[in-house]
């Protein structure tokens, strides 16, 4: 090999070097990136890294007023289960419960007061600084004060309990207005009503399923959306396979199958609008075949008399025989309980169809009995429950009321009747009438889109209050609500809001209302609660027992019970007994179908609709996600000939919808179902412009006798337009193709 | 007339050898860096050194990583904890370092430390239970007490896991699902 | 000294290889453009040593390939649907393969061997050769001897006769 | 064999090297078409592919394999005639073999460079492909030789490396000759790939021996890798894919398709590389019965499969079947059934036999056919397995369908880029079967 | 491995190493119970595990594509027509089985059997061939098509005990694995060799309403799982295919009349 020249040196040095810097190269990009550690400047006492830790609180997410634990680590809640010590939850939860984490972190949160400086409707908001956006509000409402016209000041919330309700009432009350008044679409206002008819006590008793042997609900979907979904289901699991040797049967009458129809023995899809008959053929049948032969068997038998299987066959389309083996069940069944609730009660005969029911109850004999109606007449704390449900009439006489300019000032608080209401009731065009219309709301929805001033109000998972459910488990409960994570954004629970407009407003108000904040106000009240139950105890008694109550998340005393266990004489029942049939909206001529409205059982009346993992929740028995359906039954879809997927123009009296049809084979024929809850306009990025809202169908008429909207009493027609729309759904084929998916075929354990 | 393969290659004998130059130095390039200029020991916001307090002052480890035996993680000392033992020693009081603490705990911020050891997020570590299996924090963390800057010594990558579970002979220390989440 | 003599016939080409190797010549090679069973006859060349490599490429193969599948199953014990750790049947369809790869690697390994290829150092040769010549190659063969072979080649009819300098 | 009578050993050499020495700006306007076809059609969407997810593709989780894969097993069959006829016909040493198998082989080469390509878009993390080989890496774990993953990516570096030196050796006297026609840079290049080949009595000699032991590997070897990738889905318990006779099945569908393959670059060699006086009648004929006879095979293994299936009865097997037979693919199934059972039966007429035109179309259909049957396997057994209620449906995305077009680009690339390379006919076997140069003759 | 150079113990690891079925017994048996009678098809077990698991929200287009992710979903059957239609429903999720199909399918060992018998799912060993998801029978396995984002304050929500998947990995249900370590965990802290049974309690098991699902270690004959698993009504889904799976079902009784 010869001597290398320079040149030749050169060119391997660059090689050289090149080298050596590609192989630098090589060896950085190999690297992890630099991450920091981040110290605690000053820790805090109970702070362990890497540790979780579960606070107990409130659900919110319906009325049930489960008790939960969420689970913090490094200060973000990361999960939400049942408060194991709850009586309501007993540790356990529903998806909707769940999903609590999504309100918390839902991107599409109000971070910030907002003003929508004069312009209403737009949607278009400014910010604007608490200070002044309270001061604005506590003038205005000052000046009326002085003024002695309080009253054209309102207040309507949503489902609203314990002292936040009571704080409400308190800050109204002084202001001089009664205008104070709840709405919630799903509280069973009818239920309540035909409750205080025949037992004459104004509250919804607790009905015992777990020690009942023959569940017959009329239309109460109590596994799903119906009053405590997740103690009912509690219950179920017990009565099901709890009890060795004793299963529990549960019949459910329907015209679409919910998911208790789905759990039930037997599905019965009487004539919509019948089933409060159906009871009473049942009761006639009781009392004739000598199942019951209490003392007042007679009277019993004359009202009833109408009511032969019969002509109750006739109406219900319920075969005879199957009324009368219903009744022999009833009958016969060591502890037999009937409920009602959903359509059933939701029809111009709400009030009636429970009544009916109760007359069941009344015959079976299981009031104040285990595995029937339980009365907890006596509630736990001062705070009464529901009592401000001001149900359809109280909604139309406020409607009235701004219509009529007699409304200055609104104040609207997790209620969104826009959208939960039929147009008919014309709330939103009354809003206009309103000169200034505030929204104490932690999302945009609706409603709140119509405010002037937004307060964006903590979730409940960032604030104080207490709760008690209703209907009460049987004996004194309350459980207390604490922040369980620090308040993500520029927000305020809204009794701290109340307080400080409270102290704003002046006059006797900051007297009355001392209390700086929630949490103050609270732990007053339970201090007061708690001297009044234990006689005077002392304070630093007090104090552990608030530590304790904090840390359990609830108060209770099992085994006291709460009342004496009246038994109400049936005459008030007897009474009240009419045939009930329900009119519909919409001649048969012109509208063959009846429209079938049901609760979804993930977005409820739709304020589920903004949470992502709802959202992506498959529909219990249509497995339906994203968007909402039109539900025909396959005979009725053959008849119109129309196809899954096909898009549908439902029409009813009141309006009409564009949805795709779906064929669904637990569903009367002659009746098209569709689940509330979507079909928003607003509230979110996961909400809005998503299917269609079928209260936009349903005609305006209420049941007189409780003044609730009957929501289940409008006819339609459907009118195939031609389009296609893919309808969302994981299920394949839902049908086993006699493979033993299901267990195996040959035994019947 | 006659055929040569050599002859037929001579003309790429150049090229070859510089590509072979080129990939000697690349493993050389790359040692350097690895040895040198890597992310092992990385100048930390405060030049904190533990040859003084673990070795000179004996301070023993958990004094100041107090959650290493009852949590997953060590715990990087909180300021007010470093705070704590110096605003009562007046001799160190007035070194930059020490300075640079005092600012630090004026105006309430925590130190950005940088992070020497670390493992992925689909990692699962947690030192409680090495330490209560009584390891020596020196068995991964290396010889603390000489370090006046924190060096790695460990590559802190699986084999070094598995070899050590496989050596101490680990309940499941082989078990994927005994580390990886 | 290497002297080349090219034909255009087979026959001819044959002849001259005989000849030179009943003479004694043991260094020639005989290039054609196409495989000749006779020329390899002429050099006695019977089965070739290849097959030998082929054999042993595939038992080693063989081997190796259980060793993989079995050895690297022991490195870290994994088990899998409740088969064994050493499942014969899939190891052997590993096995298979890897006695195929082996056996046809170490067949090329031989194929250089027993051809004695690359060819590093100079070699003589044709280009026509490899179109449609057939020539006869004497090697190391100097003075008196080559004259001998350079007459041979001629009168066996060859067309033209090379003379090339081997660099010792 | 010689459709235009005999040609002189040079003008082998001259004719066939020509193809490679002389290139006019047709080639270089057909490669810069495939080229960009395949960068386009292929890698751009590949490349998109890569940073999004393989959620670009049509897959979901009723049929987690899609075309990526059944293009992979196309590929591969494709591959299976080359090699392994080029070998069966070496040891049978029939003489109408020598002037096709060169290509053959190539197409050998090429269509497996082709599958693996589609491992490679298959592939979720394709940036870990090399967990998959017996490499020692830093986590000190290897591969799970029980997985019949596993066997494919032995099988088919085998497979590769086999024929890859198979084609080489099977060149290298050529090379020899190329070098000789050419000088400067490509004389060196070539002395280089020949070895420094001469053509000495011993080289043949040894060359002969080994050449044909490569050809006693390749044989098993090529039956053995369709055998492994039909396990893919056979070792599965997947109705639809789980029967025995899938092997075999893979195997003949495989030389089938290989082999209408074949006709087809037959043809295209025949026709733009002037080489009529090679490839003449005899190759078109005997091809043609071959093709006639795999078709024939390939439809009574059909057969069986479906009828075990559908005798078998069980609820599982006839959903699956009922779902390839009646279902959305449905179409897609009797197409395959009549381009790859009932097309080729024309062959038995020799007037089709003996039509490069008609037979050039035959051999296209055929590979259509095998192209969908790859598809329907895959796209008609797993949207239909056990649960009624995950019963589903997949269909391709549009990356997915030109990635499959612009596969075909890459194929072609490689073999425009072969011929320039290597000579496309094996200029020393041709003259083999020429007279011999005697005096006699 | 390193093993003693001694030759017997070679054998004899030999022959452990061939005995097909590998285990002679699980450390823990960890095994489910699901009472159909149970259950109502709720769903509050999905969202459990949603929340517990870190799985994506998909959005709208890819759930229309099938591309979702639910490591447990409810499957829904009808039987019979109009007015006698009655709905089945079970919920579906990886049943660990000790003879699982996936687990030979993976060439990368991301899926295998460890001594607890469950069956793993490594995510960063995985490189995405989707074979083990091909060869499953419950169709329980579920693909990272993309990389999923979470709308920011979201993220907030992730369980910092399982990492976030990539795109290009397969993930099921791992019996909440976090669960089983931390009650591990506790357990040595306070030198207990053993869970207590019930001490473990996934995600979807803790939260179902009506305490239809048990689970517990199958090997203790105490456990509530095993008195669970004699019941008559106990059985195992597509039984004939021998996956033999960790999860027992218990048939919906019938209402007697």
């Amino acid at each position: 090999m010869s001597k290398i020249s320079r040149r030749d040196l050169l060119q391997y040095i660059g090689a050289g070097g090149i080298g050596a810097v590609g192989g630098v190269l090589y060896s950085e990009s190999i690297e992890r990136d630099v991450e920091l550690i981040i110290p605690q400047v000053v820790p805090p006492e109970d702070y362990s890294p890497g540790i979780a830790t579960w606070y107990n609180t409130v659900c919110n997410q319906c009325s049930a007023g489960c008790g939960i634990s969420v689970r913090i680590r490094e200060g973000k809640a990361k999960k939400i289960e049942g408060n194991p010590v709850h009586p309501v939850s007993q540790g356990r939860l529903c998806a909707r419960g769940q999903s609590g984490l999504n309100v918390l972190y839902n991107p599409d949160r109000i971070r910030e007061p907002l003003t929508n400086a004069g312009q209403r409707g737009t949607g278009n908001f400014y910010p604007i600084s608490w200070d002044e956006v309270l001061t604005t509000i506590a003038s205005r409402i000052g000046r009326l004060k002085i003024e002695n016209n309080a009253s054209r000041v309102r207040l309507l919330t949503g489902r609203v309990r314990g002292h936040l309700d009571e704080l409400f009432a308190q800050f109204m009350g002084l202001l001089g207005s009664d205008h104070y008044q709840q709405y919630d679409f799903t509280y069973p206002s009818a239920l309540k009503a035909a409750n205080k008819i025949s037992f004459g006590i104004d509250q919804l008793p607790y009905y015992d399923i777990k020690n009942a042997d023959l569940l017959l609900s009329f239309g109460a979907d109590y596994l799903g959306t119906w009053i405590s979904p997740v103690h009912h289901s509690l219950a179920y699991g017990h009565m099901r396979q709890g009890r060795a040797g004793r299963r529990g049967k549960t019949v459910q009458v329907e015209p679409r199958m919910s998911l208790s129809g789905a759990a039930a023995d037997e599905w019965v899809a009487a004539r919509p609008g019948t089933e409060g008959l159906l009871a009473l053929g049942i009761a006639h049948i009781l009392v004739s075949d000598g199942h019951y032969n209490g003392s007042d068997r007679d009277q019993w038998s004359d009202v009833l008399q109408a009511y032969s299987p019969s002509a109750v066959s006739a109406e219900t389309d319920i075969s005879e025989g199957n009324i009368r083996q219903l009744a022999r069940e009833f009958g016969t069944s060591k502890a037999a309980l009937a409920i009602a609730g959903g359509a059933t009660t939701a029809g111009t005969n709400a009030v009636a169809s429970a009544v009916a029911v109760n007359a069941l109850n009344h015959l079976a004999g299981n009031l104040g009995q285990p595995g029937g109606i339980i009365f907890n007449s006596d509630q736990a704390f001062s705070a009464t429950p529901g009592t401000r449900q001001a149900g359809m009439q109280g909604i139309l006489d406020l409607v009235e009321a701004m219509e009529a300019g007699e409304v200055d000032v609104l104040l609207v608080h997790d209620s969104n009747p826009i959208f939960s209401l039929p147009d008919g009731v014309g709330f939103r065009q009354a809003l206009d009438k309103v000169p200034l219309i505030v929204a104490l709301s932690s999302f945009r929805d609706e409603t709140t889109e119509q405010a002037d001033l937004i307060l964006p109000t903590n979730t409940y998972l960032e604030s104080w209050g207490d709760d008690v459910p209703d209907p009460g488990v049987g004996f004194p409960v309350a459980s207390i609500s604490q922040p369980v994570v620090t308040t993500l954004y520029d927000t305020l629970p809204v009794g701290d809001i109340i307080l400080s407009l409270a102290r704003q407003i002046g006059g006797e108000l900051p007297m009355a209302m001392p209390w700086r904040t929630m949490e103050e106000f609270v732990k007053e009240r339970w201090r007061e609660e708690y001297a009044m139950r234990e006689s005077g105890g002392a304070d630093q008694d007090f104090e552990a027992f608030w530590q304790a109550a904090l840390e359990a998340g609830v108060w209770g005393q099992p085994g006291v019970m709460t009342g004496d266990q009246i038994v109400p004489s049936s005459s008030s029942t007897i009474a009240a007994i009419t045939n009930p049939a329900s009119q519909f909206a919409g001649s048969e001529t012109d509208y063959p179908l009846v429209l079938h409205p049901y609760l979804s059982a993930s977005l409820l009346d739709g304020r589920g609709a903004n949470l992502p993992w709802l959202q992506e929740l498959p529909d219990p028995l249509t497995s339906v996600v994203y968007g909402s359906w039109a539900e025909l039954n396959p005979a009725t879809a053959e008849d119109l000939g129309i196809r899954e997927g096909d898009v549908l123009e439902v029409e009813t009296p009141a309006g009409s919808v564009k949805v795709p049809a779906l064929i669904f084979p637990a569903l009367r024929p002659g009746v098209v179902a569709m689940p509330i809850g979507q079909g928003h306009t607003s509230y979110g990025r996961y909400a809005r412009n998503r299917g269609a809202n079928p209260m936009d169908l349903v005609s305006m008429q209420i049941d007189d006798r409780s003044g609730d909207l009957a929501w289940a009493a409008t006819r339609a027609r459907v009118r195939n337009t031609g389009e296609r729309l893919q309808i969302i759904k994981t299920d394949g084929i839902t049908r086993t193709l006699g493979r033993q998916i299901l267990g195996p075929e040959n035994d019947h354990a | 007339m006659s055929i040569s393969v050599l002859d037929a290659l001579r003309p790429a004998r150049k090229p070859a050898l510089l590509g072979l130059v080129a990939v000697f130095g690349l493993l050389i390039g790359a040692w350097v860096h690895g040895k040198y200029f890597s992310d092992r020991s990385p100048v930390q916001p405060i030049e904190f050194s533990h040859k003084v307090h673990a070795a000179d002052n004996e301070i023993p480890c958990q004094h100041c990583h107090i959650y290493a035996d009852t949590t997953p993680v060590a715990g990087v000392p909180s300021v007010s904890k470093c705070i704590g033992c110096h605003k009562f020693l007046p001799s160190v009081r007035d070194q930059p370092e020490i300075l640079k603490l005092m600012a630090f705990w004026e105006n309430r911020e925590p130190i950005p430390w940088i992070k020497v050891h670390d493992v992925p997020d689909f990692v699962h570590f947690t030192h409680k239970r090495h330490v209560k299996a009584d390891l020596e924090c020196q068995e991964c963390h290396g010889p603390v007490e000489t370090m006046d800057r924190i060096t790695r010594v460990a590559t802190m990558r699986m084999p070094w896991c598995v070899d050590c579970h496989t050596e101490k002979n680990v309940e499941h220390g082989r078990d994927c699902w005994t580390c990886h989440k | 000294m290497a002297i080349m003599g090219t034909f255009a016939f087979e026959e001819d080409f044959l002849a001259a290889a005989e000849k030179l190797q009943s003479s004694g010549f043991d260094n020639i090679s005989l290039l054609s453009p196409v495989p000749l069973a006779e020329a390899q006859k002429v050099l006695g060349l019977g089965k070739s040593p290849v097959r030998r490599f082929s054999l042993a490429g595939a038992i080693i193969g063989a081997l190796a390939g259980f060793a993989l599948a079995a050895g690297t199953a022991l490195v870290f014990v994994l088990p899998t649907s409740g088969r064994a750790i050493i499942t014969i049947p899939p190891f052997l369809i590993i096995t298979y393969e890897m006695t195929i790869l082996f056996g046809v690697l170490f067949t090329l390994l031989g194929f250089h061997v027993v051809s004695d290829l690359p060819a590093w150092r100079d070699r003589p040769y044709l280009p026509a050769a490899t179109i449609d010549r057939f020539v006869v190659v004497v090697e190391g063969a100097a003075g008196e001897q080559a004259a001998r072979a350079e007459a041979i080649i001629r009168q066996a009819g060859a067309e033209e006769i090379h003379h090339v300098e081997e660099d010792q | 064999m010689f459709d235009h009578g005999q040609p002189s050993y040079a003008e082998v050499n001259k004719d066939i090297l020509s193809v490679m020495l002389e290139t006019g700006p047709r080639y270089w306007m057909l490669l810069g078409t495939t080229m960009s076809v395949a960068v386009i059609f292929f890698f751009m969407p590949w490349f998109y592919q890569l940073i999004v997810g393989v959620g670009a593709a049509g897959m979901n989780r009723n049929a987690y394999w899609g075309t990526y894969l059944s293009n992979f097993i196309f590929w591969i069959g494709l591959s299976h005639s080359g090699t392994l006829l080029s070998a069966i016909l070496h040891i049978t040493n029939s003489p109408w073999r020598k002037s096709v198998y060169r290509s053959a082989e190539a197409m050998t080469l090429f269509s497996l460079m082709t599958a693996a390509l589609f491992v490679m878009v298959h592939l979720g993390r394709v940036w870990f492909v090399h967990w998959s080989f017996p490499i020692p890496n830093q986590m000190g774990l290897w591969p799970n030789f029980r997985s019949p993953l596993m066997f494919d990516v032995m099988a088919i570096t085998t497979y590769l490396t086999a024929s890859s030196i198979f084609i080489y050796m099977g060149s290298v006297p050529d090379f020899a000759a190329v070098r000789d026609a050419s000088t400067g840079t490509r004389r060196r290049l070539y002395t280089i790939f020949s070895f420094g080949w001469r053509g000495t009595a011993r080289e043949w000699h040894t060359l002969g021996w080994a050449y044909t032991f490569f050809a006693v590997f390749v044989i098993p070897l090529a039956v053995s890798v369709h055998s492994i990738v039909s396990w893919d889905f056979a070792l599965s318990i997947v109705p639809g894919l789980h029967h025995t006779i899938f092997a075999p099945y893979f195997v003949c569908g495989a030389i089938y398709s290989g082999t209408a393959g074949i006709v087809t670059v037959m043809y295209c060699l025949r026709k733009f590389l002037n080489f009529e006086r090679y490839i003449g009648q005899v190759h078109l004929d005997n091809l043609g019965k071959l093709l006639l006879a795999l078709s024939l095979i390939w439809s009574y293994i059909n057969m069986l499969e479906l009828f075990s299936s559908w005798y078998g009865g069980s609820s599982f097997e006839l959903e699956a079947l009922k779902f390839k037979l009646t279902g959305f693919y449905a179409p897609l199934y009797w197409e395959m059934i009549l381009f790859c059972a009932f097309v080729p039966l024309l062959m038995f007429f020799r007037k089709f036999r003996w039509s490069w035109n008609k037979m050039l179309l035959i051999s296209i259909l055929i590979n259509i056919g095998m192209l969908t049957e790859r598809f329907i396997i895959v796209a008609t057994s797993q949207p239909r397995k056990f649960l009624p209620n995950a019963f589903g449906f997949y269909f391709p995305s549009w990356i997915e369908i030109s990635i499959t077009i612009g596969s075909f680009a890459i194929f072609a690339t490689l073999f425009l880029i072969f011929i320039k390379w290597v000579p496309a006919i094996s200029i020393y076997e041709v003259k083999e079967t020429l007279k011999p140069l005697r005096r006699d003759a | 491995m390193k093993w003693g150079s001694d030759l017997s113990t070679l054998v004899e690891k030999f022959r452990q190493y061939l005995k097909p079925g590998y285990y002679d017994e699980f450390d823990y048996h960890w095994t489910m119970t699901i009472d159909l009678d149970r259950c109502t098809g709720c769903e509050a077990c999905v969202v459990a595990c949603q929340a517990e698991n870190n799985l994506p929200i998909v959005g709208e287009k890819r759930y229309a594509r099938n591309r979702e992710i639910k490591w447990i979903r409810i499957e829904r059957y009808w039987e019979g027509e109009y007015p006698d239609v009655k709905m089945g429903f079970i919920p579906m999720l990886c049943q660990h089985c000790d003879d699982a199909p996936c687990e030979i399918a993976c060439p990368v060992f991301a899926t295998y059997h460890n001594q607890d018998g469950l069956n793993t799912q490594i995510y960063n060993r995985c490189i995405g061939t989707r074979t083990c998801a091909v060869y499953c029978p419950y169709e329980v396995r579920y693909f990272n098509w993309f990389t999923y984002t979470w709308d920011e304050p979201l993220e907030q929500q992730l369980n910092p005990d399982v990492t976030v998947r990539e795109k290009g990995v397969m993930e099921k249900c791992t019996f909440c694995i976090q669960r089983i370590r931390l009650a591990k965990d506790n357990a040595k802290d306070d030198d207990r060799r053993r869970v207590r049974d019930g001490e473990v309690v996934p995600a979807c098991v803790q939260s179902c309403p009506t305490e239809a699902m048990a689970f517990g270690d199958s090997n203790d004959p105490e456990a509530k799982v095993s008195k669970m698993m004699k019941d008559p009504r106990a059985y195992t889904v597509l039984e004939e295919l021998n996956t033999t799976p960790s999860i027992v079902y218990l048939k919906k009784a019938h209402a007697e009349s």
